[in-house]
């Protein structure tokens, strides 16, 4: 497995690690038996921006690091810019990832949209 | 930074006085074996010896070796090889779910010809039954192959015993024996196989080299056709260089076998202790006693074995998560799920194997930064004992396969 | 003494180069390329870097390369794993009856297992017939492989126009070029072949690495199941020292490719000029033009053929009487047969192959010394021109057959 | 193909190379086809004593080193002895031949016998 620069550093420093503790939007998708789970913890203020993002994940360095990227990627965007997220752009950011660990990108864009529509669902 | 190489059952570094018998083979001693002026001469006299040595490494007789490129052409060529051969007798072949690919891929290779296969199950600990293995036996049995010690958990199967049973049916019997040489004793003559298979890159010899013992007078179909070679068996120009290489790496290991044995035992020891002594819920997958010794197989709740991997290799310790020759895959081992370890606590295994230069001190500085490591991925992980899986989250994602 | 090789054709000494390249993954990068830390990454990279060498020679994309352990493999790979893929569309296959034996055994092996195969007859100078090849193609015909250039005789076939004729067809077209490479441009594009065959050993690589070319998106069963290596196309942990090896020597190949065939050429028209000068009685096989260039086979009437390489192994010369893979056995090589020769005179025939160093004064040598060598084993044959043989006599011992 | 010093030795200086002119018994068996020609001279006296013997041999190594060796071998002996010479004699004497050359040692007694019915049928 040939992780990138990038890669390795949001692996082993990620961003946004842990729970947010007044969080208002929570997104969990994956399971154990496919060997990552990523939740997703947003704080998002009236006006619908994203405060604050964070992130908690059971999964390969790939899942770590794109945990961490997307986290980063949204904090300070609308929640409708957010949901637009896609896993290509996630995986650009990174600078590439092994076709093998794609669908760890894929994980971290569907995560955010459980979580923004967690949010939608409270609020409505 | 230092390295600490812990993934000796994927492979070993090559001895340098394996390297050195090598050299003379690649530069002065370059003949065909098979021409007849003094090059090719001295070329043939030379895979005598080295066939010699395996032989005598394993109490075969050297007209039973026959070199292969690999471990994995071994493994084909006894299966594919017995079957094809036996194919009008029956079409019935026993194996059991926790062998290398090179054995079950083989098998449903088979299966997709025509022959039918009863992948024995293993108990917790990785054991074949040996009621299992009467039970499944039928007229129509052609070959039965059990490993003689598994590659991921360790675990060492009762190779004498079953050798008896299937002996007694008269039914031909393949042992994969790659984990087995240089970690335990190996004798064919004592363990009642047929076929026996080895590979020289797991005893501190090259990669691309292996062997297949065939008892002598077995009637088995070749795998590779062509020349002459090894006894117009197993055709190729002989990779003379490696061959040596193999002969010396198989000399040594029988040689030091009891000290690299007591040595490696030692130190799996220390390190399953400090493990399961300072992490918790940490779990020692295949059997406490019968495996090999240099061979460690941890599972630890809640944390991926991927990020296990990553974070040692950042410090500078090699180590793996299933069989290396898995790795290409994202499926979770399956030898860990034929022990009955459910996927999600499959992908969190690890497993650490000690060689003959590892040291006391590797091991402690494995340890404590394996402590470290797993508290970092665990307080990053969503799932703990208070939080268990909410499966109905997971439903939301069932589009979502591997 | 002074040895003079002149059996390129078996094997060629490995370049010093390229055994440089080969050591520090004897020694140093020993990784498991299918491991995910840092020694199995660095040993995956350097694979693929080979890869790229290999499909440069043979204007090929590296995902199109497969390392297997031999010419042999490579050539029983295609073959088998074609007819077992195709064998629902038909079991008709077509080669040449000069093929190597690991093409010719393999189709064997495929015909006890339900499948034809038609053995193309060549000429008088080794050239396979396009219309002949025209008239054996039926519907059922799933492949052909003929090879590019003979390893005995050293005629090359008419490949590009073969392949023209089988894909118009939509037939697989397989062809053995371990003889090729390094010695004719090889062009797969060019040449229209989904599969081509390669030995690292006949280029100045070690032996027991060989190349499978297969076409992208070409349907091929595996030969060697297991783990996921090559693309999951071909099993068994990779043979790192001798996979760089063999990148490096068809790198050189290609580099010197003018410059080698210019060398070989000159000297085997120095050969063949002062043999067939100076020798009564002694014959060209093959092609007078379309030969390798560092090939040259001859007959010498009334004599057999390892008497005269005894001989010259005495004074320090190595050739070859037919195939050295085929050594082993006492039957006259199925080349010479296949070209018309009856089995007394094939007996006779002296394979001397040029390689890159061999010198104009290594010729004299040779020249000179064979002059006397045939006329030292005439004077004590039974058999000449004023002889012949007496029939009658042999009848008596019909019953020592071989 | 690993021969003897002995096999190298008759090989490459053969004894009794040639045809003998006043011959009394002339053997010949093989066939170029099956690689191997021997053709054995023999002068045999009044009292059924060889007093010469020679070849000449179409052949590989190992038929040449027979045929010196088998010649060798039976010069001074009576017809009788020599008829009873075995293959493996000739083998033995050779210090050994490769399994898949044995047929040339037994070609060699066979071309000695085929001498000495030549030499009784003459006489006859
Ligand atoms: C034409 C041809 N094909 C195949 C082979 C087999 O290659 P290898 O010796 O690598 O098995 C050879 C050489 O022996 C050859 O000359
Ligand atoms: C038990 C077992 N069998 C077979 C093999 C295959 O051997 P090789 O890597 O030489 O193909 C291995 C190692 O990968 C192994 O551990």
């Amino acid at each position: 497995m040939e992780y990138t620069d990038v890669v390795m550093e949001n692996f082993t420093c990620p961003k946004n690690v842990g729970e947010i503790e007044d969080a208002n939007g929570v997104g969990q998708v994956g399971s154990p038996a496919c060997g990552d789970i990523m939740k997703i913890f947003l704080k998002i203020n009236d006006d619908d921006i994203i405060e604050n993002a964070s992130f908690k994940t059971f999964g390969c360095g790939a899942a770590v690091a794109s945990s961490s990227m997307a986290t980063e990627m949204i904090i300070g965007k609308s929640i409708e810019e957010a949901g637009k997220l896609k896993n290509s752009d996630v995986v650009d950011a990174l600078g590439g990832l092994p076709d093998v660990k794609i669908h760890c990108s894929v994980l971290a864009a569907e995560a955010i949209q459980a979580a923004i529509q967690d949010y939608k669902n409270k609020k409505a | 930074m230092k390295r600490i190489y812990l993934d000796h059952a994927a492979t070993t570094p090559v001895d340098p006085e394996v390297v050195e018998v090598m050299i003379p083979y690649l530069t002065e001693t370059f003949g065909n074996p098979s021409s007849i002026y003094a090059e090719g001469r001295a070329a043939k006299k030379s895979i005598e010896k080295a066939r010699q040595q395996i032989a005598t490494a394993i109490n075969a007789d050297s007209r039973e070796i026959y070199f292969t490129a690999s471990g994995s052409e071994a493994d084909n060529w006894a299966i594919k090889g017995i079957a094809m051969k036996n194919k009008a007798k029956g079409k019935h072949i026993i194996t059991s779910q926790i062998e290398h690919h090179a054995v079950l891929h083989s098998c449903e290779y088979l299966e997709k010809q025509g022959f039918e296969v009863t992948y024995l199950p293993v108990d917790e600990v990785g054991l074949v039954s040996l009621e299992d293995l009467k039970n499944a036996i039928r007229d129509d049995t052609i070959l039965v192959s059990i490993m003689f010690a598994n590659n991921e958990i360790g675990t060492i199967e009762p190779i004498k015993e079953i050798g008896k049973i299937v002996k007694e049916k008269g039914i031909v019997f393949h042992t994969d024996a790659v984990q087995a040489l240089g970690n335990i004793p190996v004798d064919v003559k004592d363990l009642n196989v047929d076929l026996l298979s080895l590979s020289a890159h797991k005893i501190y010899g090259p990669k691309g080299i292996g062997v297949l013992y065939i008892k002598k007078g077995l009637p088995i179909d070749n795998l590779i056709h062509g020349g002459a070679q090894e006894r117009k068996k197993r055709a190729g120009t002989e990779n003379t260089a490696e061959i040596m290489a193999f002969g010396k790496a198989a000399e040594l290991a029988s040689e030091h076998l009891e000290e690299n044995m007591t040595h490696m035992k030692t130190l799996r020891d220390q390190l399953i202790e400090g493990v399961l002594g300072k992490i918790p819920l940490a779990r020692l997958n295949g059997h406490p006693e019968k495996r090999l010794p240099g061979n460690a197989n941890f599972c630890f709740a809640y944390i991926e074995g991927e990020s296990i991997l990553l974070s040692l290799d950042v410090i500078g310790i090699a180590g793996s998560s299933g069989s290396a020759c898995t790795s290409g895959s994202l499926d979770p081992s399956h030898v860990l799920l034929a022990i009955g370890l459910p996927a999600g606590v499959a992908h969190g295994s690890l497993r650490l194997t000690i060689g003959k230069s590892t040291t006391a001190e590797d091991i402690d500085y494995v340890v404590n930064n394996l402590v470290e490591i797993i508290q970092r991925l665990r307080d990053m992980s969503p799932i703990d004992a208070d939080h268990p899986i909410d499966a109905a989250v997971f439903d939301k994602v069932d589009h979502h396969h591997h």
